[in-house]
């Protein structure tokens, strides 16, 4: 890694004649930022990914069987040439469990059979953005010799395919209730700078009401509420987007602070001087100036709910079956405690997606922070 | 007020006359112990966990079964105690076994003299009169408040001398020894509140910021300190030893002191187990005899795993509500025996058992646990996993036809389908459920299975009326014992429990549920043992016929115990209903 | 100059027209503007800052008239208050015939056209996140001058004006040097065509160097442009170079007005004597001059009885604490506060 | 400043009837009580439910315990846990003395890890070492808390038993902790409050460390800055007197917030640890429905909210005078 040097003294004015947009120029500061836009392409990736989960999964999500037990089942490995015949092609092998009597270890022993790696073959049906389809990436098409590329959970189900169809949960059902949040919480804080006198007051004072509510107790009450036939996904959208409504409280408050500094600027103080209406002055002048904030406000929030609906999952509140995220998913895993990193380590993938997400949001959301701050570029 | 002055005027007098010449003591004896009794050495701590908070050292209003003055402070208590290695009742505070008149519904109980509390105060009649009215106050609310009273009716205990009690119950008990065997409490403490301030006055004692000088037990321990959501430490009743030794006459216990760690999960006692530094822990599952092997086999930790020891109990169920007068077509088929035996074999109890219990556990099909053999009769009608029957069966019943989705659908055009409920967060029953719904698929009924607040669920199980609000909850119970082990509120109709069927006016709605609340009584006020069994064989058979709950696997009892520890139950002796040990006679090597 | 005096017919429409270079544009009478300070239970006023105290006086049109006084003597907040940036406690200020005091929103801002204001520091006084063309183009947007291309043109020329190169106007401020912000602060100032500015100490956060080019432009586009400017400064020496009148401000009072020279060489008011003893050579290369007064300034919450500068003359007797002292005119064009008029 | 207090006093009344209200209801129309968990106990009578609900006031109207409740508020007293069967104070105090020191231990690490950080970060901008700690730290962010702490205690399990190290893995105090000597006591409480303070500290450093790295940034590209290096001010006091302390200045506005969180304990990581803190016990007193103690847990924040809200808007005004008590 190159570290760039950062000049300090005023830019010269540049002789370029066309004057690029601000959001030209913070693309291309942002562009310029490795990390940042490594982890945006990495932000994208996942989305695509979760997209087309059904077809880059090899399975369905809640496939196993009762007769072959698959009870974490550890990775199969990939073999790509017949070490008997000298053949090359890539397959699997068929594993078949023994639970060890003195070790209490679940162990999968090869049976010899060999199971051809296909592509492009049809399996499970499913729905793409509203289009059917059974055609899946990878597979075997013998139900009996599946592979776990990264091994199977509790009930003998691919970990794969179920950390690929969880992530479009984890990863659409926080954006929302953040970005409801924050607009929330910047008309509150606007509102309480920009007037101030009893608009300020009632906006605090019902802030300090809010923040008394306990959370806990609301979403466990809330979930009981809903009717037990109401789908459990929608349940969970409707239980962040009430967090949302009475989390706005902290991000409210510091807008106003950071909006009560900014109105005694000067600048602010020329638009009035032009005769710009309050609505121009708030959105014109004063709440730009908070981009920077919400930007990186927004960037630790949306992640933020991607841990808070794995902590939910953690009381049992998040998504439940048939659905999974990586919440849920991570929450099998600790449940199982020490054996899960002992005995099957491969049960802590769904945990390092959310660490990877997470990473790559904050890596974005500070790029983006940098790139949009005039005085912040390079 | 007055009794006071006479007891210590008593104990003086008893005093003079007796000298030294105490009764004998209790003798613990040999064979309920894996060690023999030479190799016991004195001194050292014993250290367990618990994975809730201690609420209270008082023993009125304390609730849990493993509580501080529960279990820890009783060790060692009770006019009886029951001989685990054939289930019968011998004398412990009792001097010998009680008289039994009025047709087996009087007991005269001698106590055994020179028996002291802690405090060096004798243990006398007075002691367990007083507790006896502490529990029956209902302004105190304390738990063992039921063990009084039988079908409403309550039991009496008398004093008739200073040293003999008398027992009156309104009838016959199965349990009268359990029930006669609750643990005294210090007059000189809880009486004295009690007559001051009556039951607020006993409800403010002995709170978990106690002076621990001011608790007074009869037990093997008593308080030495509690530091709030860390542990409690109990130290040697040094009076025990006068009146319990072990089969070579030293004074029990063996231990100075045990010590409660609070943690906050079974993970982190595991941890804690794994690093030595817990005498004991319960394993739960496959995961954790594996750590502990490969622990023991790396030699990180010295203690001795023994799986396997026998089923657990407690029980894993499926219940469907019949009353449901929004919904007759539900109705119907909930009422239908044809229908429950059907999902009796759509449970596919082996893959349960592999998938959800890694492969440690049993099938089971009664509501009565596994553990406990004597009235478990496999002659009795079983409803073992079997697709195609359950098929048929549902074909009677006129499902025949599968629609486009694949459901069951009858003539008159209804879908095979229902909702099965079970609290969250519990991932043994989820996987349970889980299962039970992915078999049901497969022969065309929707189970639409979902985990729900716990506190939710127990309030649609436990709704009364004609509509109550589930289809189905999966569930499990454990608690009861091993004299009738039926419970009170579970299977008479009209109780909180009896989970399929309870309308507003609590009748039966089949014969066999008129027949099963006969014989519950029948047994529960059966004194001979022989004589209980046979009812309770009828019962249950009359039960697995009816089907009205499916029963589906128990989980395993398995024992880990650091090398350190000695005096041990036999292997043969250990169950999950007496335990592993006694803490009496446990040492440290 | 006079060819520049009569507005581009273009920009008139609507506009009353204005009063004929060197009548009455501006009458500021007793204006008054408090800072209430709020205290106890139930937020009562208890005290107020008396920041301008009835300030009386009168701009001809296309005049240039400069307000001196130490910091705190309440320049700025007159300056504002006039504009109505600040809403006045009390008085009236006349402009071109109307009591703007009395104007609701939106008449208020057809008047906005005709005023505006230069700021002192110019880093702070423009968006950081607007480039120039939108800082100069928001002014014409919301009067709708110039719509559609003719705005670039305009803006290219406001900027050409104002010594900027009109290919600078995608630009953002915090590429330039100061000197060049505040000449883009000018710019959007006169892109409304107003008639009237308040220049609120528009150099003395520049370097000295610099000073004098943008006292130099804003006296060229005075000229062209016929503006009439209230030109706030603390220091005498440039005050005294572009302004023909002055008004001597003490503790949110005036105590002297007279024209430039007059001011200069013939003071009648001891608070200006000081001034003016204390900057003795008019050097533009010094930026902060510090007068030399015994005593510090008096707290604007407690003013003292009487006249406000007694506590710091050296002539002061003690009638000065009884009778507060009327502004009058000692000589024609020459007013002072003052009751002694054996001194000076 | 004692008037602006006590009519700061006066505007949270409403507040705090409104907000009571509030917490009341939500905690009483969640689903069952107390007494639910003892309706599956195969053993316990109708009569017995019965003779508890009224033991707890549970079969009154909820109005009237909620008049009851605040009455006893009004009085000092935070009614009685069911749970326990003691004062809710006397038995949350201890949590909230514990919970305190582990926030203390969490908040130093904390600040000592985040503020060099971010001050490193603005003033070596896009350097290897600002890259690396940003990464590094929102790995750790990503963490859910519970997680880490798993991975921690396996960590130090597996140290153990290869070193032998006595290394604290959970709890507050070690076994032996009440024959200790003073200074023995507080070394090994300090020891025990080391690594879940430490844990508890890294989720929330990297997001405060980016946060204040973009307003030292800010600041450090401001004229005042410029102005200051130009005229000769040492690095340090640029660093620390011109933009350090304006760069603070949205913290110190949110000083309000981290009082609760100063007695609300450092959530998960205590139950992980098994560290005998408030949020164990609040949690507890959540599955219990154990009503006047989650009442507590939810007003006495409120207060101390009140109270941080105070205490921040005069440090606001120290730190940016600008702002006026009126």
């Amino acid at each position: 890694m190159t570290a760039l040097p950062t000049p300090i003294q005023p830019a010269p004015p540049r002789t370029t004649a066309r004057a690029q947009s601000q959001l030209q120029v913070a693309w291309g500061q942002f562009c310029r930022n490795r990390l940042a836009s490594t982890g945006g392409v990495f932000i994208i990736l996942l989305y695509v990914l979760a997209i087309f989960a059904p077809f880059v999964a090899p399975d369905g999500l809640s496939n196993y069987s009762t007769t072959s037990i698959t009870r974490y089942h550890a990775p199969t490995p990939l073999h790509f040439r017949d070490p008997k015949t000298g053949a090359w092609g890539l397959y699997v092998e068929k594993f078949a469990q023994t639970m060890n009597p003195t070790t209490f270890l679940q162990e999968f022993r090869p049976t010899g059979e060999k199971c051809p790696v296909r592509w492009f073959l049809p399996g499970d049906t499913y729905r793409i953005l509203g289009i059917a389809g059974n055609l899946h990436l990878f597979g075997t098409g013998n139900p009996n010799c599946k592979i776990f590329l990264w091994g199977a959970e509790g009930l003998g189900r691919d970990l794969f395919t179920r950390t690929i169809y969880a992530s479009q949960i984890s990863l659409t059902i926080g954006v929302l209730s953040v970005l409801i949040s924050t607009l929330i919480g910047m008309v509150m804080g606007s509102l309480a700078a920009y007037f101030r006198g009893w608009v300020d007051n009632v906006i605090n004072r019902f802030i300090e009401v809010i923040s008394a509510i306990p959370y806990l107790f609301l979403l466990i009450l809330l979930r009981s509420l809903f009717p037990q036939g109401a789908n459990p996904i929608l349940v969970l959208f409707l239980l962040l987007c009430i967090l949302a409504f009475i989390s706005w409280g902290d991000l409210a408050r510091t807008i106003r602070s950071q909006l009560l500094s900014v109105r005694e600027q000067d600048y602010v103080t020329a638009a009035n001087a032009l005769g710009s209406s309050q609505g121009r002055i708030m959105f014109r002048h004063m709440l730009p100036s908070m981009t920077s904030y919400l930007i990186v406000t927004l960037s630790l929030a949306i992640p933020g709910t991607i841990l808070l609906e794995s902590g939910l999952s953690f009381l049992g509140i998040g998504a439940v079956e048939p659905y999974v995220s990586w919440g849920t998913l991570l929450n099998q895993t600790q449940d199982g405690g020490i054996a899960s990193i002992t005995d099957r380590p491969w049960m802590l993938i769904p945990g390092f997606f959310i660490v990877f997400t997470v990473m790559c949001y904050q890596l974005l959301g500070d790029g983006l922070r940098d790139a949009f701050d005039p005085r912040k570029r390079q | 007020m007055k009794t006071k002055p006479m007891k210590y005027m008593l104990t003086l007098a008893a005093a003079l006359t007796l000298g030294g010449s105490f009764a004998a003591p209790f003798v613990y004896p040999a064979k309920w112990s894996a060690d023999p009794a030479s190799a016991a050495k004195k001194g050292g701590d014993y250290r367990e966990s618990t994975i809730s908070d201690y609420k209270t050292i008082n023993p009125f209003t304390s609730a849990e079964a493993r509580s501080i003055p529960n279990y820890f402070m009783s060790l060692g208590t009770g006019l009886f105690t029951q001989d685990q290695t054939n289930d019968s009742f011998i004398p412990h505070m009792a001097e010998s076994m009680p008289e039994i008149s009025n047709s087996g519904k009087r007991f005269v109980v001698k106590i055994r003299q020179g028996m002291k509390f802690s405090d060096g105060q004798p243990i006398t009649a007075d002691d367990w009169i007083t507790t006896y009215k502490i529990h029956t106050d209902d302004k105190v609310g304390s738990n063992a408040y039921d063990s009084f009273f039988i079908n409403d009716k309550p039991i009496t205990v008398k004093k008739l001398g200073e040293y003999t009690l008398q027992f009156d119950f309104p009838q016959q008990s199965a349990t009268a020894f359990v029930t006669m065997n609750y643990t005294p409490w210090p007059d000189h403490v809880f009486g004295k509140a009690y007559t001051a301030g009556g039951a607020e006055a006993v409800k403010k004692l002995w709170g978990l910021n106690v002076d621990p000088a001011t608790v007074v037990t009869a037990g093997a321990f008593t308080l030495q300190s509690y530091s709030a959501g860390q542990r409690a430490v109990l130290k040697r009743n040094p009076n025990f030893g006068e009146w319990n030794k072990d089969s070579a006459g030293v004074a029990l216990p063996y231990l100075d002191t045990v010590t409660l760690k609070i943690v906050k999960d079974l993970n982190a006692s595991l941890a804690s187990y794994l690093a030595g530094e817990l005498d004991v822990y319960g394993p739960r599952n496959a995961d954790d005899l594996a750590q502990i092997t490969k622990a023991n086999t790396a030699g990180t930790l010295k203690s001795t795993l023994i799986p396997n020891v026998s089923p657990a109990a407690s029980s894993q169920w499926i219940t469907f509500n019949w009353n449901k007068a929004d919904s007759p077509f539900k109705q119907k088929l909930f009422r239908d025996v044809r229908f429950r035996r059907a999902m009796s074999m759509v449970a596919n109890r082996e893959a349960m058992v592999q998938l959800a219990l890694g492969g440690l556990g049993v099938p089971t099909y009664y509501s009565v646990y596994p553990v406990f053999k004597k009235y478990i009769s496999d002659s009795a009608p079983k409803y073992p996993y079997n697709l195609d029957g359950a098929s048929k069966l549902l074909a009677q019943m006129g499902f025949t036809k599968k629609g486009s989705d694949g459901i069951l659908v009858n003539a008159q055009g209804q879908k095979l389908e229902f909702t099965m409920a079970t609290n969250s967060g519990n991932t043994t029953r989820e996987q349970l459920g889980r299962i039970f719904a992915d078999e049901a698929k497969k022969i065309g009924v929707k189970v639409n299975f979902t985990p729900i607040d716990f506190n939710v669920l127990v309030g649609q199980l436990t709704a009364k009326g004609e509509s109550r609000p589930f289809d189905a909850i999966l569930l499990g119970l454990s608690g009861g014992d091993n004299i009738w082990p039926y419970g009170a509120n579970v299977v008479p109709c009209g109780t909180n429990l009896h989970s399929y069927n309870n309308p507003t006016n609590g009748k039966c709605a089949t014969a066999q549920e008129q027949l099963m609340t006969k014989l519950f009584y029948q047994g529960d006020s059966t004194v001979d043992q022989a004589e209980r069994q046979k009812i309770g064989l009828q019962l249950l058979n009359t039960e697995a016929s009816l089907q009205p709950v499916i029963f589906l696997v128990g989980g395993s009892y398995h024992v880990a115990y650091n090398n350190r520890l000695g005096g041990q139950a036999p292997r043969d002796q250990m169950d999950s209903y007496y335990g592993s040990r006694g803490i009496e006679t446990t040492y440290i090597k | 100059m006079t060819a520049a005096a009569e507005r581009p017919a273009a920009n008139t429409s609507g506009r009353k027209p204005l009063p004929a270079m060197g009548e009455t544009l501006l009458e500021v009478n007793k204006l008054q503007k408090f800072f209430p300070i709020r205290g106890g239970l139930l937020s009562r006023v208890v005290a107020n800052v008396q920041a301008v105290d009835r300030v009386s006086f009168k701009l001809n049109r296309g005049e240039v008239v400069g307000v001196v006084g130490e910091s705190g003597s309440g320049k700025t907040v007159m300056g504002r208050t006039i504009l109505r940036l600040l809403e006045p406690t009390g008085g009236q200020v006349i402009f071109n015939g109307t009591d703007i005091t009395k104007l609701g929103k939106n008449e208020l801002r057809d008047y906005r056209r005709e005023m505006q204001v230069i700021f002192q520091d110019p880093f702070a006084s423009l968006n950081p996140r607007m480039t120039v063309s939108e800082i100069i183009g928001e002014a014409l947007q919301i009067h709708n001058l110039h719509p559609g291309k003719g705005r670039v043109d305009r803006i290219a020329e406001l900027l050409s004006k104002v010594g900027l190169r009109p290919e600078n106007m995608g630009r953002y401020p915090h590429e330039f040097s100061g000197g060049q912000r505040q000449r883009i602060g000018i710019a959007r100032a006169l892109a409304v065509d107003p008639a009237f500015i308040v220049a609120d100490e528009p150099t003395s956060a520049l370097d000295v160097s610099i000073q004098a080019q943008v006292v130099n432009l804003l006296q060229d586009l005075q000229e062209e442009l016929g503006l009439t400017v209230l030109f706030i400064a603390h220091d005498l020496a440039v005050v005294e170079y572009i302004c023909d009148r002055i008004i001597v401000m003490y503790l949110g009072k005036i105590m002297e007005i007279a024209p430039s020279r007059e001011l200069n060489r013939n003071p009648k008011h001891p608070y200006t004597e000081a001034l003016l003893s204390a900057a003795p050579i008019p050097d533009p290369s010094i930026k902060r001059q510090r007068i030399i007064l015994e005593g510090d300034i008096p707290s604007p919450i407690n003013p003292p009885s009487g006249c406000v500068f007694r506590t710091r003359c050296r002539y002061a007797i003690a009638e000065c604490a009884q009778v507060e002292p009327e502004l009058r005119e000692v000589t024609p064009g020459h007013f002072k506060a003052c009751i002694r008029d054996d001194i000076l | 400043m004692v008037t602006f207090l006590f009519r700061r006093l006066l505007n949270l009344l409403p507040t705090f009837l409104l907000a009571t209200v509030l917490v009341f209801s939500i905690i009483q129309l969640a689903p069952g009580d107390f007494l639910t968990p003892a309706k599956l106990n195969p053993g316990i009578s109708e009569q017995q439910l019965r003779n508890l609900a009224e033991q707890f006031g549970l079969n009154k109207p909820v109005w009237q315990q909620y008049f009851q409740w605040l009455w006893n508020l009004l009085h000092g007293n935070l009614g009685l846990s069911f749970s326990y069967t003691q004062p809710v104070l006397d038995v949350a105090w201890p949590r909230v003395v514990n919970s305190f020191k582990l926030v203390l231990v969490n908040l130093v690490l904390f600040y000592a890890i985040s503020i060099p950080l971010g001050v490193y970060g603005a003033v070596r901008q896009y350097s290897f070492g600002d890259r690396i700690s940003g990464v590094v730290f929102y790995f750790l962010l990503g963490f859910p808390s519970f997680f880490l702490a798993l991975l921690t205690i396996f960590g130090i399990l597996k140290f153990r038993q290869a070193t032998g190290l006595n290394v604290p893995m959970i709890g507050m105090t070690s076994d032996g902790y009440d024959s200790l000597g003073l200074l023995g006591k507080f070394w090994d409480t300090l020891k025990h409050l080391l690594i879940p303070g430490l844990v508890a500290a890294v989720g929330g450093v990297a997001g405060f460390t980016r946060v204040l790295r973009g307003q030292m940034l800010e600041h450090l590209r401001s004229d005042f800055v410029r102005t200051a290096r130009s005229k000769g001010v040492p690095e340090f006091w640029v660093i620390y007197r011109h933009t350090f302390r304006n760069a603070i200045i949205p913290f110190v506005a949110g000083i309000g917030g981290l009082l609760p969180g100063l007695i609300g304990g450092a959530g998960f990581v205590e139950v992980v640890f098994s560290y005998p803190g408030i949020t164990p016990m609040l949690l507890d007193a959540i599955g219990a429905q154990d009503f006047y103690l989650v009442a507590a847990f939810s007003i006495l924040p409120m207060v101390l909210l009140f109270l941080g809200n105070a205490i921040s808007d005069i440090l606001l005004a120290v730190a940016d005078p600008r702002i006026r008590f009126n």
